[in-house]
């Protein structure tokens, strides 16, 4: 009990300093500055074809992060194939 | 802006606290689930612009499309992030499950190594 | 060659969900340790352009020298074991080498990327992979290690994806090069480095975040034990390297060197009270990492290529031990020091050749490194010179620990070792001779990462031009 | 389950799927995508699993389906990725903007990559329910 109050102390403080340190925060960088995704805007409809802009950055622009991405949700099924299917068996 | 920033140093401490403090295995595959959320909200607010509309172009505004939308690309980036999260926690209740099936508890105290 | 490197590791963990032989994932990671073996021969940048985009905009690949040296560990490291596991891992082996596939497939991914965004998709790859590989025998040890390393690990990558959300935040991009063109060195960018590099401390088990690794370690099959050892510390240690030298971060020093001689101290520490042998060899590949974290601090050229050279001693020779001390659990089945005796003379030699070579016995690789170290750090300061001799020296003690053991045994266990067991152990041991005894060769393979570390300008280039 | 359950179901989860497919197919118009698409599909096969029991869910979509198209769908994946994006490239922009075929390579890897979310994601429920 008396540890969780300790944590808990120091979760409020860290709280507290994680607040002053956003009002301290310089805003992020200017909208004019960011050419990339300027670039995805101007770009999606003409060199994709696709007019949702989110679509045609995570299937075309940077498509080979989905390809990751994929290879992450195939990952999972491995490891859980890996974990859940020898129990079924040794169970019955 | 600002209420973002805040309600993200909020979710990020509940987090970190639901990870230590909590004793139950499912209870910190969930804390770990908020901090993932807390960071999912931060990098979306890099793209944030004020009145901004979604990054979706329709024929009423395929000129001055761009002059107007939000970034698009963290929510792409939000996106891969999802999935990844729940691969994450979908490893983490399995191995939650198996826990219980050794121990019969899902309480770190009567396990060997969660101590602490 | 680079895109077909990781068609073929990806499409054949795919193909081993359906098809379940073991051969395609043996073959597929032989093949890209062939692939990066002929891309380490080349001289000039290699660029790859997923989709056909530029820079900026699409996604990268790009491997120049030191891309290509730790690239060489960790797939020369991941056939070893594949070869290893064949007859080491009993059942379910279709599953274990999908995993398998897929953790080369993250650690390559994130040795060779050039893209920030990229390198977190394929560090998650390699984490979840591992975590299932930890947990792999599914007993209590296992499950527990597995678990804990999943918390931990998690919450490491989310540090990395907040420094990265950080980074996009004030330049607007996530190319390397572009980063580093655009990047001013205000607090906020120190903030998000120290996360990233906070990130891949914990998969370099630096020493506050070392926890994962023992209780890990204890649980997998025992050529997890070597990959964790040699090639996930080494790609950690890759990932704090490129980052601080392609953004030009050189204060960062002092930080390192204390985290390195801390990491250093503490494991060599741990390892000497450790019983289980596992265990012990764990802390004893997390006190390596610390010589080489320490090294790398240093700021100097020497003290560069005394960190390159020991990452590579260290792989050699943690990869020899954990097979080797593989090679005795499968004989006697058990774990504990004092229960290791075995026959086999081969064995024997290889182990011993292993434990001298850790300790830093003159006609060994790790003497060669060891020195090169002390060498760097008495131009620094002498005290991190007397702190480095303390810990190769705990590291001699509790190598006569595993040494007598091994031969000194009262009860010595019969036994036949497969030959698919034998024959990395073999290799691993006259690489660490012949490296030794003719320190020039190391030296040439290191010299040239040394140089691609100290002229980012040209990794920078390369990206961004060329059309 | 109870009676009402599986009623319910068999009349909502033709419906389900309709919608999954539709937020797939739209995935280059409209928000959404393969993932939102992947997981409404996966969650009928969930609620049949729910309300049936394992079996009947496994008459719907077998295990070895699942296996099959997650194979098939991963080489198509790395094929359309990885080279050059050659549906772009040979088949080109199909005709004009803001049409279903106005962006085929997009189209093609959002169901794609619905199909791979479905599978995965069916694959996990079905595990984690079997315990």
């Amino acid at each position: 009990m008396n540890k969780k109050i300790i944590v808990l102390c120091l979760m409020l403080a860290l709280f507290f300093a994680l607040v002053i340190g956003v009002f301290s925060l310089p805003s992020f960088s200017a909208w004019e500055s960011k050419d990339v995704s300027r670039y995805y805007m101007d770009n999606s409809l003409e060199k994709t074809g696709s007019s949702s802009v989110v679509s045609a950055i995570v299937w075309d622009f940077r498509g080979f992060d989905t390809m990751g991405e994929e290879t992450v949700l195939f990952t999972a099924t491995a490891g859980i194939l890996t974990l859940m299917a020898v129990g079924f068996r040794r169970r019955k | 802006m600002l209420e973002t920033l805040v309600t993200g140093a909020l979710l990020s401490v509940i987090g970190i606290y639901c990870v230590i403090a909590k004793k139950n295995l499912v209870k910190k595959m969930i804390g770990l689930g908020i901090f993932t959320n807390f960071i999912h909200l931060m990098l979306i607010s890099t793209g944030f612009r004020e009145g901004g509309i979604a990054p979706i172009i329709i024929r009423e505004n395929v000129g001055f499309f761009a002059a107007y939308s939000v970034d698009p690309l963290p929510q792409a980036l939000v996106l891969t992030s999802i999935v990844i999260q729940l691969s994450v926690t979908a490893l983490g209740l399995s191995i939650a499950i198996l826990a219980f099936r050794h121990f019969n508890t899902l309480d770190t105290e009567k396990m060997n190594k969660l101590k602490g | 060659m680079l895109e077909y490197l990781i068609t073929i590791l990806i499409v054949s963990a795919f193909l081993m969900l359906a098809v379940r032989r073991d051969f395609i994932a043996i073959a597929a990671i032989l093949l890209s340790f062939f692939m990066i073996l002929a891309l380490f021969f080349q001289s000039q940048i290699i660029v790859v352009r997923y989709g056909g985009w530029t820079p900026p905009f699409g996604i990268v690949w790009e491997v120049d020298k030191l891309n290509a040296f730790i690239g060489l560990i960790i797939a020369g490291m991941a056939s070893l074991v594949t070869i290893y596991s064949i007859k080491c891992i009993k059942e379910r082996r279709h599953r274990f080498y999908t995993l398998l596939c897929l953790m080369t497939t993250g650690l390559l991914g994130v040795c060779l990327t050039g893209d920030i965004f990229n390198m977190y998709v394929f560090f998650e790859i390699l984490s979840i992979s591992s975590y299932g590989l930890v947990a792999f025998f599914l007993d209590k040890n296992a499950i527990e290690g597995a678990f804990k390393y999943l918390v931990m690990g998690s919450l490491g990558s989310s540090l990395l994806l907040l420094g990265i959300a950080i980074l996009y935040g004030l330049t607007g991009t996530l190319n390397f090069a572009d980063l580093a063109l655009k990047v001013s060195h205000s607090r906020e960018f120190m903030i998000a480095l120290g996360l990233i590099i906070g990130g891949f401390c914990l998969k370099a088990a630096i020493v506050p975040f070392h926890m994962w690794k023992p209780d890990a370690i204890e649980g997998t099959p025992i050529p997890m034990g070597a990959l964790f050892s040699t090639a996930t510390a080494a790609l950690g240690v890759y990932g704090i390297l490129r980052l601080l030298f392609v953004f030009g971060m050189l204060q960062l020093n002092l930080m390192l060197i204390i985290l390195g001689t801390i990491t250093m101290l503490a494991g060599a520490l741990l390892a000497l009270v450790q019983i289980n042998v596992k265990r012990m060899l764990a802390y004893s590949g997390i006190s390596q990492v610390g010589y080489v974290v320490m090294a790398i601090g240093f700021g100097t050229s020497a003290g560069f290529a005394a960190g390159l050279y020991h990452i590579l001693n260290n792989a050699l020779i943690k990869g020899l031990l954990f097979m080797a001390i593989g090679c005795v659990i499968y004989i006697t089945g058990k774990e504990n020091l004092d229960e290791m005796g075995i026959r086999n003379r081969t064995l024997l030699v290889c182990t011993g050749i292993g434990v001298l070579s850790m300790a830093g016995v003159p006609p060994l690789n790790g003497f060669v490194s060891k020195w090169l170290i002390f060498m760097a750090s008495w131009e620094i300061s002498p005290l991190l010179t007397v702190l480095a001799i303390t810990a190769s020296a705990i590291t001699l003690a509790y190598g006569l620990k595993i040494f007598s053991s091994l031969f000194f045994a009262q009860k010595r266990a019969e036994g036949k070792i497969p030959t698919t067991m034998l024959v990395p152990v073999i290799i691993l041991t006259i690489l660490c001779v012949i490296i030794g005894v003719f320190p020039q060769l190391g030296l040439a393979v290191v010299e040239p990462a040394v140089n691609a570390l100290l002229n980012q300008n040209q990794y920078i280039t390369a990206a961004l031009g060329g059309g | 389950m109870d009676v009402i359950i599986r009623t319910v179901t068999k009349g909502i989860f033709p419906f389900i799927l309709l919608l999954g497919f539709s937020i797939i197919f739209h995935g280059h118009l409209t928000p959404g995508g393969s993932f939102p698409g992947g997981a409404v599909v996966a969650s009928g096969f969930a609620l049949v699993a729910v309300a049936f029991g394992l079996k009947g869910a496994e008459k719907l979509i077998s295990e070895e389906t699942v296996h099959l198209v997650e194979g098939l769908v991963a080489l198509m994946l790395a094929g359309l990725i990885l080279y050059e994006s050659f549906v772009r490239k040979y088949v080109g922009l199909g005709g004009g903007f803001f049409g279903m075929w106005s962006s085929p390579t997009v189209l093609s890897l959002n169901v794609a990559g619905g199909l791979m979310v479905m599978s995965a994601l069916v694959l996990i429920v079905f595990l984690v329910v079997r315990e």
